[in-house]
C-alpha cells in the first residue's frame, strides 16, 4: 500500500462562482446568475445540480435551472430554507460563492427526442424542470407536443411568472396551472396538481414524462399517470435527499443501494419504483 | 459639603448585582447601605428531596466564579454526612484545584475588575489598548488557572469529575506533570504581576477589623479544611462555626449579615493572610514584603495585594502538590459512597473567604435540610461599616459626589464581593 | 510470500525497526477498554487484546478531520492538509484488516477521497491472528474474517513456545523483515508445525449460521416488511454507538470552522456520522426520510448485507461484533440474523 | 450582520450563576483577536458604564422576577440580534427545579423572617418564553469553542446551525465507555452534542444541560434504565434537574409530584 493514485480532477473543492445577476421571484425564492472563473462553461445536462457553498454555512445541492447553453453563465433558483440559503439571499451582485459540479445524472434528453413531452412540476420542482423545459423549447422541432402542468401553493408562490405567461400564450404548448389555496383575484384553477389531468387528452404510448415536486406529490401524480397507461420506463422523477459531498462518499443521499448524487437525482420510475425507500 | 447622594445602581465589575445607596444631609450620613438585589434562586428548596450524589453538581451552580469552592465544600460536607473519609490523594487533588481557582479568581479580580480603577479607565478592555502587555500577562495567568482545571476535572466553571467520594476520573501522571510545567512556566508572569501591584499606590484608609479564616495543624497555608480561627483569638471546629458566627437578615438585602459577638468581621485573602501569614512559602512571603503587607494591617484596600500574594502562594503550593500527586498511587476506580442518613458540615476557603456547606440526609441519602454560608454575606456588615468610616473620612476632606462614589465603589470592589453567591443562602434547619 | 520465526523476546525489536520509519500505533489499555494509541513504552503494548472499542481503521478515517483550509472570503481551497507522517498499525485483528480493505475500496475508488488517501498511502499494517473469537457477539467465523488473507504488510501468527511466525504480505513487509537481523527464515519443519497449529486454532472459530454472503443477503432482502425491525429497535436510543464503533461505517457530515482572528484561515472539516442518528436523512429541517428507528436499523443492516454486497461483491459487515457488544440497548446482529435465517446452527 | 464592520455587543445577565459570562472572559486566548472585530459596550461583570446602543445582545440567566422581564424586553428592543447563552437562558437550566412549587412557600423557607418580595415571579422562565431569541448557545456552562463558532458565523453574516446529533455520538467517538453499561443514569442520548462530551469524558454522566433534541428518546431511555433496575423516581428527579421545561419531562414530573412539588405541604 505504498503509492496510491492521486486524483486528477478536483471536484472535491469549490471554484469561485461570481454572482452576476439576481432576480427575486417570490418572497422565498431568488434566481442567481453565476459565472465561473475565466468564463469557464459548466457543461451540464438538464436535471443536474451543483454544490453551492459559503464558508461558515456549508454547502447545499442546488439544481441548475437554466438550460445547457454555449454561454458562460448559468442560473440557480434558490429558496431561502435554512442557514446557507438565507445567507445566499442576502448576497449581492459581484459577491462570490463556492461552486462544485455539475453532479449526478440529469434527464435522458437524447432518448426523449421524438416523443411528446409532459412536464409535471410542483412548487420549487419547477426549478430543475425549467432547465429541461427550456432545452426542449429551444429544440422544439425535435419533440412532439409539449404539455406543462404546474401546481403551487398560492398564486404568490408561483415561480418564473414571465415565463409562465409566455408558455400560456404559446399555442404550441399546452400549459395548465393550479394552486392549492385560492387567494385575492386568482381566477384560475384551485386544487391539487392532479386535478389538472382531468379532461386532458394525452397519448401515453408516445409520451415522456418528467416530474419534480415535493415527495407527497409523487405518490398522487404516479397513481394518475399509471392509471392512464404511461410506461414506467418513460416517467422520470427527480429526487431530493440530504447530500454532503456530491461524490458518492458521504452516504447521506442513499435511497436503498443508490447514491442519489451519482446515479440520480433523476431516475426513471421503472428503476425508482423498485427502490423501496424512494417513494 | 451639606448634602450628598450617591446611588450606584448595578455596581459594575463585581460578580452579581448590587447597589450602593448613600444619603448625607448636613454632613451627617442618614442612610448608607450596600443592597444585594440578585433574584433569589431558592437553592435550599430545590435541594430538598434530591439524592446526595447530585448535590455538588447543583450547588456548583450557585456561583460560576467559585465553582470549585462550592463543589469542594459540597463534597466534603456530604462525605461527612455519609461518614466517609476520602483517601489523602483526594484531599491533595482538591487542594490543587482550589489553588487553580484562587489563581484564576484573584487574577480576574485584581487585573480585570480592580485594576481599571487605579488607571482611571472603565474596564480592562480599555487597558488592552493602553497597556497591552499587562493585559496579556493577566490573560495568560487566568488561562493557567482555567487550564489546570480543564486538564484535571474537565473545566473550571462547574468542574465535572469532582464527586462525593472522590473523582470520577483520576488524572494521569502525565496530566499532573503537564500542569506542573505550565505553572512553572508562569513564573515570569507572576513576577510581572507582583511588580505591577508594587507600583500601584494603595489608597490609605484605616479601619481595623476582626479577621476570620481556616487554620490547620501542620505547616500548610490552609484552604481545604481546618479550624475556624479568628484574629480575636477564638477558634472553633468547622462544623461548629455557628457557635461564633451568627446571622441575621436585613430588609435591604437578599443576603444575610453575619456577626461575631464583637460585631462585624472580615473573611477573604487579607484575613487568611492575617491568620496564616507564618505559613506562606518563601516566595509568597517575599511578595508580601515587597507589596508592603503586614499581618496586622488595618487597611481593607490591602485585600488586592493579599490576593496577589496568594496567587504566588497557590502557584508554589500547586507545584508541590503536582509532584506529590504524580508520585502517588492513583486511587482505584471511582465508586459512589453508599447512601445513608447523616448530617455534616464542612468549611472550605474560597477566593473570597470561608465557605460553609452543611447537609442533613435521610436514610435513602436524600437531602432533608441544607445550609450554605457564603463569604460575601459574612463580609457585608463589615463592608457597610467600612463604607461608613470611609464616607466620614471623605466628607471631612470635603470631597464631592464623584470622589465619594468612586471611593465607595473601589472599597466595595476591594472586598471582591461575589453577589451571585451571596443571595443563594441556604437554610440551616438542623433539628437537634 | 516469505515467512520467518520471531521469538517472543524480539517483538520489541520488530516494533523498534518499524517505529524507525513509521509512527506506530498499537493496542493498549484505556480503563476497562482497549484502544489503538501511539506506542511510547513497549510495556504498554497489549498484543493479546480482545477487541478495541474504536476500530483501528479510525486512524485512516477519523471521527473528525480537516478536509482543507480556506480563506473565509474566497470560495476556493487555499491549502490542503499536509501529508501526515505515515503511520503503522501494529496488532490489527483479521476482522479489522477486512474492515480496512472495505474502507480502502470505498474511499479510493474514483473520485478518490484525498484525505483518506493521504493517511492511508504509505501506511504499514501489522496484523495478528486471533486465538479465539473475542466476544460473544463475534461473527468472524460466519464472515470468514478470522484469518488474514491480504491487505497486511506483515502478519504475526502466534505459535507455541513463546514464538511467532511472521509472514510478509508486501514489498514493504519484506523490507522491514529483511532489516531485522534477529528473524530466522522459517524452515520446512517450522511450516509444518505452523500449519498444525493453525488448523487447531481455526477449529475454534465455528460459524453460527452457515449462510454464505449471497444467501444471507437474499434472506435480509426478503425481511424488508418484517416486524422484526420495529421489535428489535424498540429500545434503540439512536445514539449512534453502533456506527461509531463499526470498522466499515464511513458516512459523514461537513462543518466549517471560521477563524476568530482577521486574516487567518478557516477549516472545512469532515465529521463522521451514522445512519442510526435521527437527523441522518433529514432535509431542510423538515422531511425525514428515515424518521422511524425501525427504518434506520433496517437501513444499517441492509447497507451492510445487501447494498454493499451488490457493490463490492462481499458483505460490508466484517463480523467483529462491536455494534452488538457496545450497544447500550443490547441490539445484536446475532439476534437479527438468527431471526432472519430462522435458525442458529451453533449455540452461541 | 453582513456589512457591519465592528458590531457593538452587550453582555447581560439575569438569574443564574454568571458562569456563562465568565466563559466569555475565559476566552483568554481569543479575547484580544475578538475585540479587533467587535466592540463590547455593555458588560457589567467586566466594565463600568453602559449604553443602549448595541447590535448584538448576549444574554445569560433565566427570567425569575418582574424586573428581569422588563429589562429583557428593553434589551430585545435595542438589539438586532439576541443570543441566549447558557442553560439558564435557554431552558431555565436548574433554576427550573423550583417551578412546580409556590414561590411564596419557597420564599418562606429561605427567608423565614422577611416578607415575600412581590417582584419574584411565580415561575422561572427561559428567555424564549418572554421575547424572541435569535440563536442559542446551550450548555451549563456554555462551551467556549461553541460560543466562538456561533460568533464567527454571525460575524460572517451567517446563521449558526444548532447541533442535531446526540452527545452519545461525540462521547463514543471520544473512546469512552458507556456509563449505561455500568448501570448509571446518563442522558447523552437526549442532549445535542457540541460540548465535546466533557462530562462523560471525565467519568460523570451527562445531565442533558444542553436541552433535549427534538424527538429525544426519553421513553426508550426510561424503559432501558428501568429494565436495568434503576428506580423510576430517581431517573425522573435527575431528568428534572435541567429538563423541567421539556414537555416529556414535565409530564414525568407531574406523575411524580401530582399538582406540584409541594402540593401536600401547601394543602396542610
Ligand atoms: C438534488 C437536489 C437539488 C436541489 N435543488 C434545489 C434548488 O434548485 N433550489 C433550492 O432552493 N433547493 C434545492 N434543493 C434543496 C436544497 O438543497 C436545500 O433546501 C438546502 O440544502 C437547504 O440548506 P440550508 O443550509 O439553507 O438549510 P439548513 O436547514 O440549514 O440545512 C442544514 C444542512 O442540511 C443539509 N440539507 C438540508 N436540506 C437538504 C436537502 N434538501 N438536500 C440536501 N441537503 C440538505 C445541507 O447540507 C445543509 O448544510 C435541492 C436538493 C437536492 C438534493
Ligand atoms: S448502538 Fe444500539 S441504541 Fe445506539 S443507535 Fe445503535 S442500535 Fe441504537
Ligand atoms: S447556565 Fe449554568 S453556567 Fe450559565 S449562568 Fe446558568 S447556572 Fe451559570
Ligand atoms: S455532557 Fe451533558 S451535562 Fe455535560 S456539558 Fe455536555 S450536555 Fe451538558
Amino acid at each position: 500500500m505504498r503509492e496510491l493514485v492521486r486524483p486528477a480532477a478536483r471536484i472535491d473543492v469549490p471554484v469561485e462562482g461570481k454572482i452576476i445577476g439576481i432576480r427575486r421571484l417570490t418572497a422565498r425564492e431568488k434566481v442567481f446568475r453565476i459565472e465561473l472563473p475565466g468564463g469557464a462553461r459548466l457543461a451540464h445536462q438538464p436535471g443536474q445540480f451543483v454544490m453551492v457553498g459559503l464558508y461558515g454555512s456549508g454547502e447545499a445541492p442546488i439544481s441548475i435551472t437554466s438550460p445547457p447553453s454555449p454561454g458562460e453563465s448559468f442560473e440557480l433558483c434558490v429558496r431561502a430554507a435554512g442557514a446557507l440559503t438565507h445567507r445566499l439571499h442576502s448576497m449581492e451582485e459581484g459577491d462570490v460563492v463556492g461552486i462544485r459540479g455539475p453532479f449526478g445524472r440529469g434527464f435522458p434528453v437524447r432518448e426523449m427526442e421524438g416523443y411528446d413531452m409532459l412536464f409535471v412540476a410542483g412548487g420549487l420542482g419547477l426549478a430543475p424542470l425549467r432547465s429541461l423545459i427550456r432545452y426542449v423549447l429551444e429544440r422544439r422541432d425535435r419533440f412532439g407536443s409539449v404539455t406543462i402542468l404546474y401546481g403551487a401553493r398560492t398564486p404568490a408562490d408561483r415561480l418564473f411568472l414571465d415565463e409562465l405567461a409566455q408558455w400560456e400564450g404559446d399555442r404550441s404548448i399546452d400549459f395548465r396551472q393550479s394552486i392549492d389555496v385560492g387567494e385575492g383575484d386568482w381566477t384560475g384553477r384551485v386544487g391539487v396538481i392532479t386535478t389538472l389531468f382531468r379532461g386532458m387528452e394525452l397519448k401515453p404510448a408516445r409520451t415522456m414524462v418528467a416530474v419534480c415536486g415535493p415527495p407527497v406529490m409523487y405518490r398522487f401524480v404516479l397513481i394518475e399517470l399509471l392509471a392512464r397507461g404511461f410506461l414506467e420506463s418513460r416517467i422520470y422523477l427527480s429526487f431530493e435527499r440530504r447530500m454532503c459531498c456530491g461524490l458518492g462518499k458521504c452516504g447521506r443521499c442513499q435511497i436503498n443501494g443508490e447514491f442519489v448524487c451519482r446515479s440520480g437525482p433523476v431516475y426513471s420510475y421503472l428503476h425508482a419504483g423498485r427502490l423501496r425507500e424512494a417513494l | 459639603m451639606k448634602k450628598l447622594e450617591v446611588d450606584v445602581h448595578h455596581l459594575t465589575r463585581v460578580e452579581g448585582h448590587g447597589n450602593i445607596k448613600i444619603r448625607v444631609a448636613d454632613g451627617v450620613i442618614e442612610e448608607l447601605k450596600l443592597e444585594i438585589v440578585e433574584s433569589p434562586r431558592f437553592f435550599e428548596s430545590m435541594l430538598v428531596g434530591r439524592y446526595v450524589d447530585e448535590v455538588p453538581h447543583i450547588t456548583s451552580r450557585i456561583c460560576g466564579i467559585c465553582a470549585v469552592g462550592h463543589t469542594t465544600a459540597a463534597c466534603r460536607a456530604a462525605e461527612k454526612a455519609l461518614g466517609f473519609d476520602p483517601p489523602p490523594e483526594v484531599g491533595a487533588l482538591r487542594r490543587l484545584l482550589l489553588d487553580a481557582e484562587f489563581i484564576q479568581s484573584h487574577i480576574l479580580h485584581g487585573c480585570f475588575l480592580a485594576l481599571p480603577d487605579f488607571f482611571g479607565v472603565p474596564s480592562v478592555l480599555a487597558l488592552a489598548e493602553t497597556m497591552p502587555d499587562v493585559v496579556k500577562t493577566a490573560l495568560r495567568l487566568k488561562r493557567l488557572g482555567n487550564t489546570i482545571c480543564e486538564t484535571l476535572v474537565g473545566r473550571h466553571v462547574h468542574p465535572v469529575s469532582m464527586a462525593v467520594g472522590g473523582f470520577t476520573r483520576w488524572p494521569s501522571r502525565d496530566d499532573f506533570l503537564h500542569v506542573k510545567t505550565m505553572i512553572e512556566e508562569a513564573a515570569d508572569d507572576l513576577e510581572e504581576t507582583v511588580r505591577l501591584f508594587e507600583a500601584i499606590e494603595t489608597p490609605s484608609f484605616d479601619s481595623p477589623a476582626e479577621r476570620i479564616a481556616l487554620r490547620s495543624e501542620g505547616e500548610r497555608y490552609e484552604l481545604l479544611e481546618g479550624v475556624v480561627t479568628s484574629s480575636a483569638g477564638d477558634s472553633v471546629a468547622e462544623d461548629r462555626f455557628d457557635r461564633i458566627i451568627r446571622e441575621t437578615t436585613l430588609p435591604h438585602s437578599t443576603a444575610r449579615h453575619a456577626h461575631t459577638e464583637r460585631g462585624s468581621f472580615a473573611v477573604g485573602a487579607l484575613s487568611r493572610y492575617a491568620v496564616n501569614h507564618d505559613r506562606l512559602l518563601p516566595e509568597a512571603a517575599l511578595a508580601a514584603e515587597r507589596l508592603g503587607l503586614s499581618p496586622d494591617t488595618t487597611n481593607p484596600f490591602h485585600n488586592n495585594e493579599a490576593q496577589v500574594v496568594e496567587a504566588v502562594q497557590c502557584a508554589g503550593e500547586a507545584v508541590r502538590l503536582c509532584d506529590e500527586l504524580a508520585a502517588a498511587r492513583p486511587p482505584g476506580r471511582f465508586k459512589a459512597v453508599a447512601r445513608r442518613a447523616g448530617r455534616g458540615t464542612a468549611a472550605v476557603e474560597v477566593p473570597r473567604g470561608t465557605l460553609y456547606h452543611g447537609y442533613e440526609l435521610d436514610g435513602a441519602g436524600r437531602i432533608v435540610g441544607a445550609n450554605c454560608v457564603i463569604p460575601t454575606g459574612q463580609n457585608q456588615a463589615n463592608i457597610e461599616r467600612d463604607l461608613h468610616r470611609l464616607v466620614g473620612v471623605l466628607l471631612e476632606r470635603g470631597e464631592g459626589d464623584d470622589a465619594v462614589r468612586l471611593g465607595c465603589e473601589m472599597l466595595v470592589r476591594a472586598y471582591d464581593p461575589c453577589i451571585s453567591c451571596s443571595t443563594h443562602f441556604l437554610e440551616v434547619e438542623f433539628v437537634d | 510470500m516469505r515467512e520467518w520465526v520471531l521469538s517472543g523476546d524480539d517483538l520489541e525489536g520488530l516494533i523498534d525497526s518499524i517505529s524507525a520509519e513509521w509512527d506506530l500505533y498499537a493496542p493498549q489499555r484505556k480503563g476497562r477498554l482497549f484502544e489503538f494509541r501511539r506506542l511510547r513504552d513497549f510495556e504498554d503494548l497489549c498484543i493479546e487484546y480482545p477487541l478495541t472499542m474504536i476500530p483501528p481503521s479510525s486512524l485512516f478515517a477519523p471521527g473528525s478531520e480537516v478536509l482543507y483550509h480556506f480563506d473565509p472570503d474566497r470560495p476556493a481551497e487555499i491549502e490542503s492538509v499536509d501529508p501526515a507522517r505515515p503511520i503503522a498499525l501494529f496488532g490489527v485483528h483479521p476482522c479489522d484488516l477486512a474492515g480496512i480493505a472495505i474502507l480502502d475500496e470505498l474511499h479510493l475508488s474514483p473520485p478518490i477521497d484525498r484525505c483518506y488517501a493521504n493517511r492511508r498511502s504509505g501506511s504499514f499494517l501489522v496484523a495478528v491472528e486471533c486465538a479465539a473469537p473475542c466476544v460473544e457477539e463475534s461473527l468472524c467465523a460466519d464472515k470468514e474474517t478470522y484469518r488474514a488473507r491480504r491487505t497486511f504488510d506483515l502478519l504475526l501468527i502466534p505459535s507455541s513456545g513463546d514464538r511467532w511466525f511472521l509472514r510478509s504480505g508486501s514489498e514493504a513487509g519484506d523490507d522491514v523483515a529483511r532489516s531485522c537481523r534477529f528473524l530466522r527464515p522459517a524452515t520446512y519443519e517450522d511450516r509444518c508445525r505452523g500449519d498444525e497449529e493453525s488448523a487447531a486454532r481455526n477449529a475454534r472459530f465455528k460459524a453460527r449460521f452457515g449462510l454464505d454472503a449471497p444467501t444471507l443477503s437474499a434472506r435480509v432482502e426478503a425481511s424488508w416488511d418484517d416486524l422484526l425491525w420495529s421489535a428489535q429497535s424498540r429500545l434503540c436510543l439512536s445514539c449512534g454507538a453502533c456506527n461509531a464503533v463499526c470498522p466499515t461505517c464511513h458516512c459523514y457530515a461537513v462543518d466549517d470552522v471560521l477563524p476568530v482572528k482577521r486574516g487567518e484561515s478557516g477549516e472545512r472539516r469532515r465529521r463522521r456520522t451514522g445512519c442510526q442518528l435521527a437527523d441522518f436523512a433529514v432535509v431542510a429541517g423538515v422531511e425525514n426520510f428515515r424518521g422511524e428507528k425501525a427504518f434506520r436499523l433496517r437501513h444499517r443492516i441492509f447497507k451492510k448485507e445487501v447494498y454493499l454486497v451488490e457493490r463490492l461483491g462481499r458483505s460490508g459487515c466484517v463480523g467483529c461484533g462491536r455494534c452488538g457488544h457496545f450497544c447500550p440497548a443490547g441490539i445484536r446482529l446475532v439476534e437479527i440474523f438468527r431471526q432472519i435465517s430462522g435458525e442458529e446452527k451453533v449455540d452461541a | 450582520m453582513a456589512g457591519i464592520l465592528k458590531p457593538k455587543i452587550g453582555v447581560f445577565s439575569f438569574t443564574g450563576c454568571e458562569g456563562c459570562q465568565l466563559q466569555v472572559l475565559n476566552l483568554e486566548n481569543e479575547l484580544l483577536d475578538l475585540l479587533e472585530r467587535v466592540e463590547i459596550v455593555n458588560f457589567r461583570e467586566a466594565l463600568t458604564g453602559g449604553t443602549n446602543d448595541y447590535a448584538v445582545a448576549l444574554v445569560e440567566g433565566s427570567i425569575s422576577t418582574a424586573s428581569d422581564e422588563r429589562e429583557l424586553k428593553e434589551i430585545r428592543r435595542n438589539a438586532r440580534l439576541l443570543i441566549a447563552i447558557g442553560a439558564c437562558a435557554h431552558t431555565t437550566g436548574l433554576n427550573g427545579m423550583r417551578n412546580g412549587e409556590s414561590a411564596k412557600l419557597a420564599w418562606s423557607r429561605v427567608y423565614p423572617d422577611r416578607a415575600f418580595d412581590a417582584n419574584v415571579a411565580e415561575e422561572v422562565r427561559p428567555l424564549c418564553e418572554v421575547v424572541d431569541v435569535d440563536f442559542t448557545v446551550p450548555g451549563c456552562p456554555i462551551d467556549r469553542d461553541e460560543l466562538l463558532r456561533v460568533l464567527t458565523v454571525i460575524l460572517a453574516g451567517g446563521t449558526p446551525r444548532p447541533s442535531t446529533t446526540p452527545v452519545c455520538d461525540e462521547c463514543r467517538r471520544a473512546g469512552n465507555e458507556c456509563l449505561l453499561d455500568d448501570g448509571r443514569i446518563c442522558f447523552g442520548a437526549l442532549a445535542p452534542s457540541g460540548c465535546r462530551a466533557v462530562c462523560t469524558s471525565y467519568g460523570e454522566s451527562c445531565a442533558a444541560c444542553r436541552g433535549h433534541l427534538p424527538g429525544a428518546p426519553v421513553s426508550e431511555l426510561m424503559a432501558l434504565l428501568e429494565e436495568k433496575g434503576i428506580d423510576r423516581e430517581e431517573i425522573i428527579l435527575r431528568l428534572g434537574r435541567f429538563g423541567s421545561r421539556e414537555r416529556a419531562v414535565a409530564a414525568l414530573l407531574e406523575e411524580l409530584f401530582p399538582g406540584g412539588r409541594n402540593a401536600q405541604e401547601a394543602a396542610s
